[in-house]
């Protein structure tokens, strides 16, 4: 490993974590008024803000209109202040685009899109900081944001990176993990079917590994899926409280 | 501005309320809705701060970075503004949506700020003609409630009193010269705000002026008249703004308004600044209130 | 920024040589004895001249001249909005305002840098009050305006200027827009600044320093635009704004006057 | 009755009362009547005793298509249920810059509207005198020949010949003598005029 430890001797981790733990994760549902549903979620110093619009008329060129379902649109873009050097545009660069073809092609895959034909859903993410695992994070939080909508969806997509350190698998790295060279493994699952929507690895890694990587980034995202689960269940009670008081 | 389809009926409803100084949502003209301000929310940035007035929410991140001085200017540092319109807020602002607007609010943030009173640009000077701090203040909008021209002033004024520049000693050798930063987080500079200008945007509805319009009365409103005010209630930044014209005994009432609101503005954002500096403390909630 | 790729472009970092100058950025005072240094008073504006009609294939046109600040205005339309997502019901003004490259100290780009942009904003506010837009609905009228020669208040006699084309053009109009710059310098207030005695923001260290752009529609006491730079104070400003409106009502008949002869020349 | 007069815009001509009336050029406001052109100021007494002020500029007057305006267009592009054309004139007065227009197969003609096929009203090239129907969308201005003045004014044959109405869905044309079908328009004395 180049300079820095990842993983020291005892076991831990830069951020003192071990290798199987998550960052503090802490996430809030309709943050905002004005859109449809919106969420926001922390997950250590990644601080990620989603916004759900729609079902509505498909805007712009009719003819991205799909006559069988609706159509996803997905924006990512971060903060020009997010990142640790200044970043000039807030998206549009190939990274952005990148990310947000693998934003649609999450959510096309885990929202009911047969009933809203010739419709539009749109999700808007901003990453308001970002310190590794942006995917995971944006991921969960527009999760939230399209619950927050009561868009109907097959389950939680639930995102969590690993990486592969002196033979330990770790998991939810962060930027300075992400940044070491070392493999990095994203999956967005399904946490109750156990289906994989997404997944995708950088850099090397033994075939024997995988499987181990895999296996703890799956466990990250049943442990986030928990997590989400109760943020989501607290959130409706809280709201239907509020309802029945007000009746 | 984001795009509110009124009725008549319903502008008619607005209009005739602000003759009687009773706004739709019980204001009268000249008093602000409820705001809140939180600094340091984006541990990344040399200073940040979040405003909410109503439901305009935004984020402003400063970034400190060194830079060449503008060869105009070789012994102050610069400060560049650039406004990001969240499609968060709106799905208008997908993609390039936003910049129309945002060009006009950071424009209007430059000219406000565009005089060497407001900031002192010198204490950001490090090596003159060589080097020197550039501030990248940055502001996105997350949500747009109404008057998205004052919140964004107050943010930036918010971020600038929370902007914690590193200490940098200059080590001079015969000919070269060798900057240090202070990694120590308590040796910092801080940035004197106490002349920085508040934005007051006075909207003529009628015959009648109100500042911090909301969304509704902004789509009621013709013309608008944008102020830069600081503390000692001097102007920094006039603007008119929107599509009608306004006559000039209206523009000098508006300006009189504009001074008093903004002395007050700039003297309560001070003092809620600092109080929040002293019970430091408190847990940032950001978001996650 | 898009770059500019049809033009063999020059070294990339050129210095102005004007930051040379030994006393380059102090220029000493601006009023000696009363005077100021082009010898005017305070309060007096420069010679005007006023030309419609010189750019043929224009459906209006103008010229203003004052002393050394040049600006041409061309009036097109009302023609079709081609792009669909600029498309009202209501008319539109277009204002493309640009400095010539070879028009000011600096050299200008080819392209709009921000705070042509930021001119170009500022004209179409001043004369969007004055145009009557329900008279063509659906469609647009655009407004070239070139600085070719920028000896300060240039904003000021664009907006003169393109009131002069759009009459000229024929567009109806509530009123004619009059523009009028003024810079404050402590308890002065110099009308019609030029150049070197226009506001900048970094040279100029203090409270009551700065300027107003100011644009009038005369006839039916309506401002239009209005613009201020610099720390003020209240009374100042607001004793700026007088004087603006009172050199607009001067400025009024001339514009009126060239526009009456130029009908009669013709006829 | 025509005056000397010149003004130019926000000119107050004189006091609104009963007998006046302001007219093209002309707004009122605040009880006076202002010029919005520059130009010569014309009084005209209409029916009721009323004089109508107006400003007549010399330069052609600037138009755009309103709802009821004769065009004269040319077709540029036929399809199964619609033609676009751009508009060359409004009435009497050129237009520098053609305008887009739609003529939609049920705008074609008055009676048995479900019948007509587009192919055998125009072509391509063919001038067309029309009628705004209404302002339409952002892409085009919608038109329609539905009465017997309107139609086809001057078109080609496929071998480019001029051709001439010979009844009032055919034309004929003059060098091959061949016959082609176009919605022809009943062309009155007073659109002749026009074009001279």
């Amino acid at each position: 490993m180049a300079g820095l430890e990842l993983l020291s001797d005892q076991g831990f981790r830069i951020d003192g974590r071990r290798p199987n733990e998550l960052r503090k994760i802490q996430c809030r549902l309709g943050v905002f008024k004005q859109s449809d549903g919106s969420a926001y979620i922390e997950q250590g110093n990644t601080k990620v803000l989603a916004a759900v619009y729609g079902p509505h008329e498909v805007r712009g060129s009719r003819s991205k209109m799909l006559h069988d379902k609706v159509l996803v649109n997905c924006q990512y873009s971060m903060a020009t202040f997010s990142t640790g050097e200044r970043k000039k545009r807030p998206r549009g660069d190939r990274k952005s685009t990148e990310m947000t073809m693998h934003l649609k092609q999450t959510f096309d895959a885990v929202i009911l899109t047969s009933l809203y034909p010739r419709s539009q859903i749109d999700i808007y993410v901003e990453v308001l900081q970002s310190d590794g695992g942006n995917y995971c994070a944006s991921v969960n939080a527009a999760t939230l944001a399209l619950i927050d909508a009561g868009i109907p969806l097959k389950d939680y997509v639930c995102a969590c990176s690993a990486g592969f350190v002196n033979d330990t698998s770790i998991v939810d790295i962060s930027y300075l993990e992400e940044s070491g060279g070392g493999p990095e493994l994203i999956v967005a699952t399904l946490p109750k079917s156990e289906q994989i929507v997404f997944l995708e690895m950088n850099s090397r890694l033994h075939e024997d590994n995988l499987s181990k990587v895999l296996d703890v980034a799956s466990k990250g995202c049943k442990d986030i899926y928990e997590i989400l689960d109760r943020a989501v269940r607290e959130h409706v009670s809280k709201v239907s409280h509020s309802l029945a008081t007000t009746d | 501005m984001t795009d509110i389809i009124y009725s008549e009926a319903e502008k008619t409803y607005i209009l005739h309320g602000i003759q009687e100084n009773y706004r739709e949502d019980g204001r009268g003209c000249e008093d602000y809705r409820h705001m809140e301000i939180e600094t340091g929310v984006v541990s990344n940035t040399t200073g940040s701060a979040r405003v909410r007035l109503a439901n305009t929410d935004l984020l402003v991140g400063i970034k400190a970075e060194l830079g060449s001085p503008s060869p105009d200017n070789p012994n102050c540092g610069c400060i560049e503004f650039f406004v990001d319109c969240s499609a968060n807020a709106t799905p208008q602002f997908e993609g390039r949506g936003g910049e129309e607007l945002a060009t006009e609010i950071s424009n209007v943030l430059t000219r406000a700020y565009s005089n060497s009173t407001s900031l002192d640009l010198k204490s950001l000077c490090i090596i003159p003609k060589q080097q020197c701090w550039i501030l990248y203040i940055d502001v996105l909008f997350l949500e747009c409630g109404g008057n998205l021209f004052d919140a964004a002033s107050v943010g930036v004024k918010a971020a600038l009193f929370n902007t914690k520049i590193p200490n940098v000693t200059v080590n001079q050798d015969e000919d070269d010269m060798e900057i240090e930063l202070s990694d120590d987080p308590f040796d910092v500079q801080r940035i004197d705000i106490k002349s920085a200008p508040c934005i007051v945007t006075l909207s003529k509805i009628g015959h009648h002026h109100v500042v911090d319009a909301s969304q509704k009365e902004e789509a009621c409103c013709l013309a608008r008249l944008m102020m830069g005010v600081t503390a000692d209630s001097t102007i920094t930044a006039l603007k008119k703004e929107g599509w009608g014209s306004l006559n000039p005994e209206s523009i000098f009432e508006m300006m009189e308004s504009g001074k008093n609101v903004g002395k007050v503005l700039n003297a309560s954002l001070l003092s809620l600044l600092e109080d929040e500096e002293k019970g430091s403390k408190r847990k940032t909630v950001g978001f996650l209130k | 920024m898009p770059v500019d790729s049809k033009r063999i472009c020059g070294p990339e970092i050129t210095k102005n040589p004007y930051n040379f100058l030994i006393n380059g950025n102090e220029k000493g005072e601006l009023i000696i004895n009363g005077k100021r240094r082009d010898g005017r008073k305070p309060d007096q504006a420069r010679p005007l001249f006023l030309r419609p009609g010189l750019i043929s294939q224009a459906k209006g046109s103008a010229y203003i001249e004052q002393n050394h600040t040049k600006v041409i205005c061309a009036v097109y339309g009302p023609r079709e909005v081609i792009r669909k997502e600029d498309f009202s019901m209501k008319g539109q003004i277009t204002c493309e305002f640009k400095f010539a490259t070879f028009s000011c100290k600096k050299k200008r780009g080819h392209q709009q840098d921000s705070e042509e942009k930021d001119y170009s904003v500022q004209l179409l506010e001043a004369l969007e009050p004055a145009v009557q837009l329900d008279k063509f609905p659906k469609s647009q009228v655009n407004l070239y305006l070139t600085v070719l020669q920028n000896d300060g208040s240039a904003l000021a006699a664009s907006i003169t200027c393109a009131s002069l084309a759009l009459a000229h053009a024929g567009i109806e109009m509530f009123d004619l827009v009059v523009g009028s710059s003024v810079r404050i310098h402590g308890n002065e207030i110099l009308v019609d600044p030029c150049e070197e005695e226009e506001f900048h923001s970094n040279t100029n260290i203090g409270v009551d320093e700065g300027g107003v752009v100011l644009g009038l529609m005369p006839s039916i006491n309506q401002i239009s635009a209005l613009t201020s730079k610099g720390e003020l104070n209240f009374d100042t400003t607001s004793q700026a704004v007088k004087t603006c409106i009172q050199n607009c009502q001067k400025v009024y008949p001339v514009l009126q006057n060239c526009l009456v002869n130029s009908l009669k020349e013709k006829d | 009755m025509a005056t000397s007069t010149i003004c130019v815009p926000g000119q107050r001509i004189l006091r609104t009362d009963d007998d006046h009336i302001s007219g093209n050029g002309t707004y009122t406001r605040n009880g006076y009547i202002y010029s919005t052109l520059v130009g010569y100021v014309f009084t005209q007494t209409n029916d009721d005793g009323k004089t109508i002020v107006e400003v007549r500029s010399s330069k052609t007057q600037n138009v755009v298509p309103s709802e009821d305006d004769i065009v004269t267009a040319r077709v540029t592009n036929v399809n199964a249920r619609f033609c676009k054309c751009s508009i060359l004139s409004i009435g009497k007065t050129k237009l520098q810059e053609p305008f887009r227009g739609t003529l939609r197969k049920e705008d074609v003609r008055a009676t048995e509207k479900d019948k007509v096929e587009m192919y055998k009203c125009f072509r391509p090239g063919d001038i067309i005198a029309a009628q705004v129907l209404s302002l339409g969308d952002a892409q085009s201005y919608l038109l329609s020949t539905s009465e017997n003045e309107l139609g086809v004014v001057i078109a080609t044959s496929e071998t480019g010949g001029t051709m001439v109405p010979i009844s009032w869905c055919k034309m004929q044309c003059t060098k091959t003598l061949s016959e082609e079908f176009r919605k022809v328009a009943k062309v009155q004395p007073q659109f002749i005029e026009y074009s001279s």
